[in-house]
């Protein structure tokens, strides 16, 4: 990723589809009244909302292309930072959210990681690096958070009552 | 590269307030996410766009949406889509539902749709399960899938083909996405809007409260169909070597949609001369 | 069938109103048929209670038909020797028998045809004007060229000279014949397709079923000139979802079907309701239960087009009069559609809708079908489903911006959102009846007949109008004041509104066509009639007759 | 949801009754829902008037179903002081709130589940026997292992000890409790499966639907066990004609539905009517109109099952009066198709269908389906349809020589060879109408209780009987005696028997959840009610408590 | 040869004393010929077997016939035969009826009868117009057949492909026959019969009525599939090369055919204990 434009292009997306992926998510658990995991997904979308602030302040004056969607250079399905839909669960707890969002952020330290190193636009890679490291904070942070959480009884999926069919 | 980001609505604008009531986790989250990107990629008006469904988990999407929908009932959405296609051309006309409502109920809707080659999109959410109604087995369900009580020890019936119905009911374009790739769900739903005449995309989109094991999806897809295939023969010959997990688009035709009759028009009274004796 | 249909319009070149329904035999050409004509200086909305004149050219299965076509001494028969003796069902009415060798006479005219012999010798025993038949068959014939024609006209005159071997002919007295009106020659199905035209319609889908196909086929073609376009679906259920899909589109769209294919419509009609998007599904009524007897006329639908919907689904259920009816019933039911945003099922049946009528130019009526809608608003605010005082919520076409909502057939907030809440669910059944029973309908709900006169009333419907009215006629005559309402307007039935055209009655007679007295307990779960009713109720195939209503208010007059 | 099942069966091993119902969200999984129970010494067919006592483990969307949960000064109310304030709709009802802090109770024990501790709270509430719930958890929790259960009865009774900070605690007087007899927990839908397996029922295909779907998993498991199959068809049009042709195969059928899909039947039970074939439909009604309230109850689905076919139609139309009536009705419902070869139409409600109670076992009855068939006959001779005395002609059955014959909906001669004649569509009418109002229903037409007391009657039909009966006994208790008939034959209604049961009454209140007044427009079509008329109708989903229907009678009683 | 025509009942038993109400000329006469010298050929009892139908000109055979018949509604006939076979393993279960009724109307059956491969054997009587209802375009008809005022100018849409539907849609027995045939048309039925499965046969059936045209079939037929293919993708291979003019047994699978299951048998008193506490 050698264009200046291309990469905050992509930093933007990463963080802003971040943040709105977990409000979804947030909002998807608080229909299931998981009210403490819907908390996390909220602080997590904020602070992506924050991040993608300071992205978008570090791209004043840089004219950013239309990438479409399927254009973006993600190194895998989906932009790095996305929690992905299929990991959540309604009987989710704090500690399974943690992981979550720390797979995200170690996602997309790699992402960054892995520009900086490639990149030859000097501007690109010192961004690039920046960015790595600040997601590289984000890790350390969560996962500190998550050390407070430990992991629940292994039947802590399991409901005694039966689903529903609202038809 | 020249500001033409501007141009562009938010893919959110295409979202509405009402929360979605699916299990967390369900693959139906990412169509409507993919849906409102790539409404937002092509620019449409919200309000030239309807979004039609009929019964069922993944039917519940146009609601979800900002755009004009209408949730039928189960297995009737092509034929309402239709009939508003066939008397609104200017509207962008996407239709949405699952496996049950589509290759079930909806079954002869779908033959005909494809037939007919109305300028509609048809995204199917393929969870090879009836969510809505507790998990019995759908017709794309596997033979031996015993998680049904309704069909203990399995369906025991060899599972519908989507694309291979879809080819030979004359469908002019199909195509198969993962809803845990909406980037290419997106690119596929851009595509087939774009076309001219029946599109036809089959979402695998895993339901995790009845199906867990549709987790390992995400293993098994495989992005193979890299160029559509513009000879109807040719996608048949990719299609017979099918594991049912490759992604893209199988097929692009080129038969004109199908579009009512211009005629010069008449004035009523003018019609009434057939009546005088 | 073609003899009949010149024979008609050949009459109404002379200025008389004219009726003519056809009864067939179950082979798919060439079977038994007969055409029933029946020409008067009045117009005539029903067949009469006896045959004058029955020409025979052949006798094959005349069982199968002989109980729609009543014999009298009175009669005249008129049969072809070479057919055989007449067969006992007819003779056994006491009819007088004449003889004429028709297929005889044909085959001595190079390519002559029988009937057309059958149809000199008609309209010449009638007293047709001598121009009118052959003015009509170079019209008809004209696209066959020229030696049809010759060979037409010659039968014609060989069966006019016919008539000359018979006495004491059945005449009519064309002096009474009005004339200088513009009269047209139209079927109750033609008339229905005009009609929804008329009120707007610009969307058809359907699926062909006997006897309402040649709606479709009359809207097939007329539709593309206006602007609009007729589908063929793969069946009922599509067809209904279609007309659904393209109203809410904002365009107003009808479907014709018979009960098999009612049948299979209610599912979305019962969303029709709950979504509230206006359609016209016109029901030509067959013979039933099931698929039962498609080339006959029944009324026999009436319970599944007021009750067949599951839930609490209020909806419209209008029916034509008359042929001439068809077309102001359609476009009425357009309008009642498009104004209340509901369906609306309009019934007819095959003894109208398949049959033709001279009538008087219909007047020119003003419904057109118009919806109230929206235009852009405030972002959000847009209430689909808004709880009004009339019931009727402004709908938003799509294209309209800042208006987008989905329509849902699960109960709703008024916002259109899903909600399984008793008070929504309260609000909304409520707001969905009272549209329909707070709408001025004015005075369309019903054809009356006498309004005000004497104490007995002759409540009706449908295709048994005309024979109510002829007997009412018949009974004033015999000094018996009767009214007679005949009800458009089927559900909802109003209570006031019935109770004041029944102002003044101690009698009530119930007439209609099914076994199960349809009407009657539609009238009696909605209604109180005021005295004593009595019920003239037969199946089809057989209409009932201006004289079995006569002989019921007669029997109940003389205290039987 | 389980807390409430496992809180039922503990109270019927103290020998209780109860009745439990569920009220849920729109999500599939971990949504908000409500279990609500009553016990009681006597059988419980419905619910009381006011909830006596509520445990809230959270208000998640309490709004949603405040409506369904009524609350009056006395009542009790159990919150979890976590959860915040009690909301509004709770506390504007004057109940009395204490607060017990389930969530952190559960917190504190291993494992421990919120629901256990309610349930503990709850039994000890009431007084149920220290070991009812124990014993009842560890069936339950067997095979989730040793851990599952110790965590269980831990909660449990941390719930119990915590009963010692409320005082005044509603209490059951358990001495009252019949010992002894056989008791059954069992939801109105698997009555109804169990009640067609018993009426010989061994052929089912069906589609699955809200809240139909459980009689079909039920059978489908059982079935094979007896020789029979369930098949799961592509839709209701597949689902209802499979039935046909089995049925045609002389194996009695059934299929099992909702309202949606009844809709999409009514062609196929028009053949099944015309074409004689016996079927039995059991439709669980559920919020309507169209895709409606699919999770709650209504009794609105009855105009379609009595009318909703197309022709002249007769078939039977039957209704369970309570949860353990499914099976009788279920049972009598195969009998009644068969004796007469006629669809029938069986309706429940979801409130019936998906609720569960404790029971009496009930008593055997002898209704098998029973078919009148023929054996070999002289060639040719055979007439499937050929006309008798009682309407029903003998059925030859596929495997049977010398009597083929064609099984047909178009209207037919005697022998089953399609026929346009009035005559032939006569006598088939007349035969059809026949064999069901002559045939002798005995006294299961309805549940009558207080019969020919007072000249109040209260008529009613469905899971609204258990409040009337209800209502009935308060009436009597209060000196207004009253009788109480629910009708179990809707259709056909017959008008001496119901003559006969309302003899010496002059007021009616007929008691309903429809919009549309549909049950009493049904009476009123059909029969002439003796005296004035109330109507107390509503529709769903709050279903009429007793309460109401006293007051509706007190009223009237006082002259208002 | 030895003398075992004479346990070979008489096609003419088959047949019963109704008259066709079909038109002189009609294809679909040959198609009741066959059926019963396909029945007296494998010398089927006449009670043992049962003719379901829908409704159509083509849908009245069973009433021509002297096996048990069942004339349904429009379109369901697939329904009843499957119901019944089910109920009723030991009849031979023939199902009979149009192109209308088949693929249009009856579309959804037609799809899930292929897969679910319920031992049936249907027959379809093609015309490309539904005759009885005086000649409107079919799924079969031509885009630009023109002969129906429901459809003035054409239907305009592709024609349905019976023969690649039912192979998609999983048929394990299918051919193509021509009622001018009627030789081949009894050996096919014969053949259809005695497999075990669904069977499927499209007959090209000429409506001299509504298209007189289609006496030229008789010049356009060729027996091309001599043997049948018993593997799907081979089966599809040919059929990509098809002019809808060949005729022949197609496909035959090995697919067992769909059975009750067979389970221990249990006292309905037995069964009680369940509800018992
Ligand atoms: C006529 C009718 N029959 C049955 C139903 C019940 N029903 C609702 S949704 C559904 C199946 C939905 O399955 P699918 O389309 O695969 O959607 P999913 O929930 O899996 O996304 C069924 C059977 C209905 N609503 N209407
Ligand atoms: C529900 C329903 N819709 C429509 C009809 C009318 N209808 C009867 S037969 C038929 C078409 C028959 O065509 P096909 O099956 O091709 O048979 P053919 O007459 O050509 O042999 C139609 C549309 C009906 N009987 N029932
Ligand atoms: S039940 Fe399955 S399909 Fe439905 S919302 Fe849940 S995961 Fe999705
Ligand atoms: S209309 Fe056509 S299909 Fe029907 S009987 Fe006549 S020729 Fe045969
Ligand atoms: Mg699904
Ligand atoms: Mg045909």
């Amino acid at each position: 990723m050698d264009d200046l434009g291309t990469f905050l292009a992509h930093a933007v997306a990463l963080e802003k589809e971040s943040g709105e992926r977990f409000d979804a998510l947030a909002d998807s658990l608080e229909v299931h009244h998981n009210p403490e995991v819907v908390e996390l997904f909220r602080k997590m979308a904020h602070f992506s909302r924050l991040h993608l602030r300071e992205v978008q302040d570090r791209a004043v004056g840089v004219v950013l292309p239309h990438l479409r969607p399927w254009e973006f250079s993600w190194p895998n399905a989906e932009a790095p930072e996305t929690p992905s839909v299929e990991d959540t669960h309604y009987r989710m707890t704090a500690h399974h959210a943690l992981l979550q969002a720390l797979a995200s952020e170690r996602q997309g330290q790699a992402f960054y990681a892995g520009v900086a190193a490639r990149t030859v636009n000097a501007q690109v890679k010192a961004l690039a690096t920046a960015f790595a490291a600040e997601e590289g904070e984000h890790v350390a942070l969560l996962e500190a958070t998550l050390s407070r959480f430990p992991p629940p009884p292994a039947n802590w999926a399991e409901d005694p009552d039966p689903p529903n069919a609202p038809d | 590269m020249d500001g033409e980001s501007m141009t562009h609505p938010n893919p959110q604008d295409y979202r509405s307030d009402v929360k979605p009531v699916w299990c967390p986790g369900c693959g139906h989250f990412a169509v409507i996410t993919s849906v409102a990107r790539a409404l937002a990629e092509l620019g449409l008006a919200r309000e030239n766009v309807a979004l039609i469904s009929g019964i069922g988990c993944s039917s519940r999407l146009p609601a979800y949406s900002t755009v004009y929908g209408f949730h039928g009932v189960h297995g009737r959405a092509l034929p309402v889509a239709t009939g508003l296609k066939m008397a609104r051309q200017d509207l962008t006309v996407l239709v949405a539902g699952g496996d049950g409502d589509g290759f079930s109920i909806g079954g002869n809707h779908f033959l005909h749709a494809c037939r007919r080659n109305v300028d509609l999109t048809y995204i199917v959410m393929d969870n090879s399960v009836y969510g809505m109604t507790k998990g019995q087995a759908s017709p794309t369900t596997e033979a031996d899938w015993d998680g049904s009580k309704l069909t203990p020890g399995g369906p025991g019936i060899a599972p519908f083909q989507p694309l291979e119905i879809a080819l030979s009911a004359g469908a002019s374009f199909v195509a198969r996405a993962f809803s845990g790739q909406p980037a290419e769900l997106t690119r596929q739903i851009c595509e087939a809007i774009c076309h001219k005449g029946f599109s036809f995309i089959h979402v695998l989109s895993p339901c995790i409260t009845y199906r867990p094991e549709q987790r390992a999806y995400k293993d098994k897809v495989h992005q193979d169909w890299s160029q559509p295939a513009s000879d109807r023969t040719e996608a048949f010959r990719t299609l017979l070597e099918d594991d049912g997990f490759a992604t893209g688009i199988l097929f692009r035709g080129s038969e004109p949609a199908a579009k009512p009759v211009e005629r010069p028009r008449v004035a009523l009274s003018d019609m009434e001369t057939q009546f005088v004796v | 069938m073609t003899a009949g249909r010149i024979l008609m319009d050949a009459a109404a070149e002379a200025g008389l109103y004219g009726l003519m329904t056809r009864s067939l035999g179950p082979q798919i050409r060439g079977g038994e048929s007969a055409a029933l004509v029946r020409l008067g200086t009045r117009p005539v909305d029903g067949l009469d209670d006896i045959c004058d004149l029955l020409v025979a050219v052949d006798w094959g299965n005349i069982e199968r038909f002989a109980a729609e076509i009543p014999l009298a001494p009175s009669s005249l028969v008129v049969a072809d020797p070479a057919q055989g003796p007449v067969p006992e069902v007819i003779a056994a009415s006491g009819a007088r028998v004449v003889m004429v060798p028709f297929r005889d006479l044909a085959a001595a005219i190079p390519d002559g045809r029988v009937n057309m012999v059958a149809l000199g010798l008609v309209a010449s025993l009638i007293g047709l004007p001598d121009a009118t038949v052959p003015s009509v068959l170079s019209k008809t014939l004209k696209r066959k060229g020229e030696a049809a024609l010759t060979a037409g006209l010659q039968a014609v005159t060989v069966g006019e000279e016919a008539v000359a071997t018979i006495d004491d002919t059945p005449t009519l007295d064309l002096s009474q014949a009005p004339t200088g009106r513009e009269k047209w020659s139209i079927s109750g199905n033609d008339a229905t397709a005009f009609g929804v035209l008329r009120g707007g319609v610009r969307f058809v889908a359907a699926y062909p079923i006997t006897p309402a196909t040649e709606i479709l086929e009359w809207l097939a073609v007329a539709l593309p000139k206006v602007g609009g376009c007729l589908v063929q679906a793969e069946d009922e259920l599509a067809s209904i979802n279609m007309i659904l899909g393209a109203s809410f589109g904002g365009v107003p769209s009808m479907t014709a079907t018979s009960g098999p294919g009612l049948a299979l419509m209610t599912e979305a009609l019962g969303l029709g309701v709950a979504a509230e998007v206006p359609i016209v599904v016109c029901n030509v009524m067959r013979g039933g239960p099931s698929t039962g007897i498609p080339t006959k006329s029944e009324q026999a639908d009436l319970n599944m087009a007021v009750y067949g919907l599951h839930g609490d689904a209020p909806h419209i259920v209008t029916a034509a009069t008359s042929i001439a009816d068809c077309l102001f019933t359609a476009q009425w039911s357009v309008y009642l559609a498009e104004a209340m945003q509901v369906p609306v099922i309009m019934l007819t049946d095959q003894a109208m809708g398949q049959a033709r009528a001279v009538i008087d130019r219909p007047a020119d009526v003003a419904f057109v079908g118009r919806r109230e809608t929206v235009s852009a608003q405030g972002a959000m605010a847009y209430q689909r489903y808004a709880v009004t005082a009339s019931g009727v919520s402004p709908m938003a076409i799509p294209g309209t911006p800042e208006c987008a909502y989905t329509a849902d057939g699960l109960e709703h907030s008024p916002r259109g959102t899903p909600s399984t809440q008793a008070a929504h669910h309260q609000e909304q059944l409520d707001k969905r009846l009272r549209k329909i029973t707070g709408f001025d309908y004015g005075a369309h709900w019903a054809v009356i007949d006498g309004a005000g006169e004497g104490d007995t009333a002759i409540i009706t419907w449908g295709s048994l109008t005309g024979a109510a009215m002829d007997a009412a006629h018949r009974l004033r005559a015999d000094g018996i004041a009767v009214r007679v309402i005949s009800v458009r307007l089927l559900s909802p039935l109003r209570p006031e509104v019935v109770a004041e055209a029944l102002a003044g009655v101690s009698r009530v007679l119930v007439v209609e066509q099914s076994h199960g007295m349809q009407f009657s307990r539609l009238l009696r779960a909605h209604l109180d009639l005021p005295g004593s009713v009595r019920v003239c109720a037969r199946p089809g195939p057989v209409p009932i007759r201006p004289h079995e209503i006569v002989a019921a208010v007669t029997a109940w007059d003389k205290g039987e």
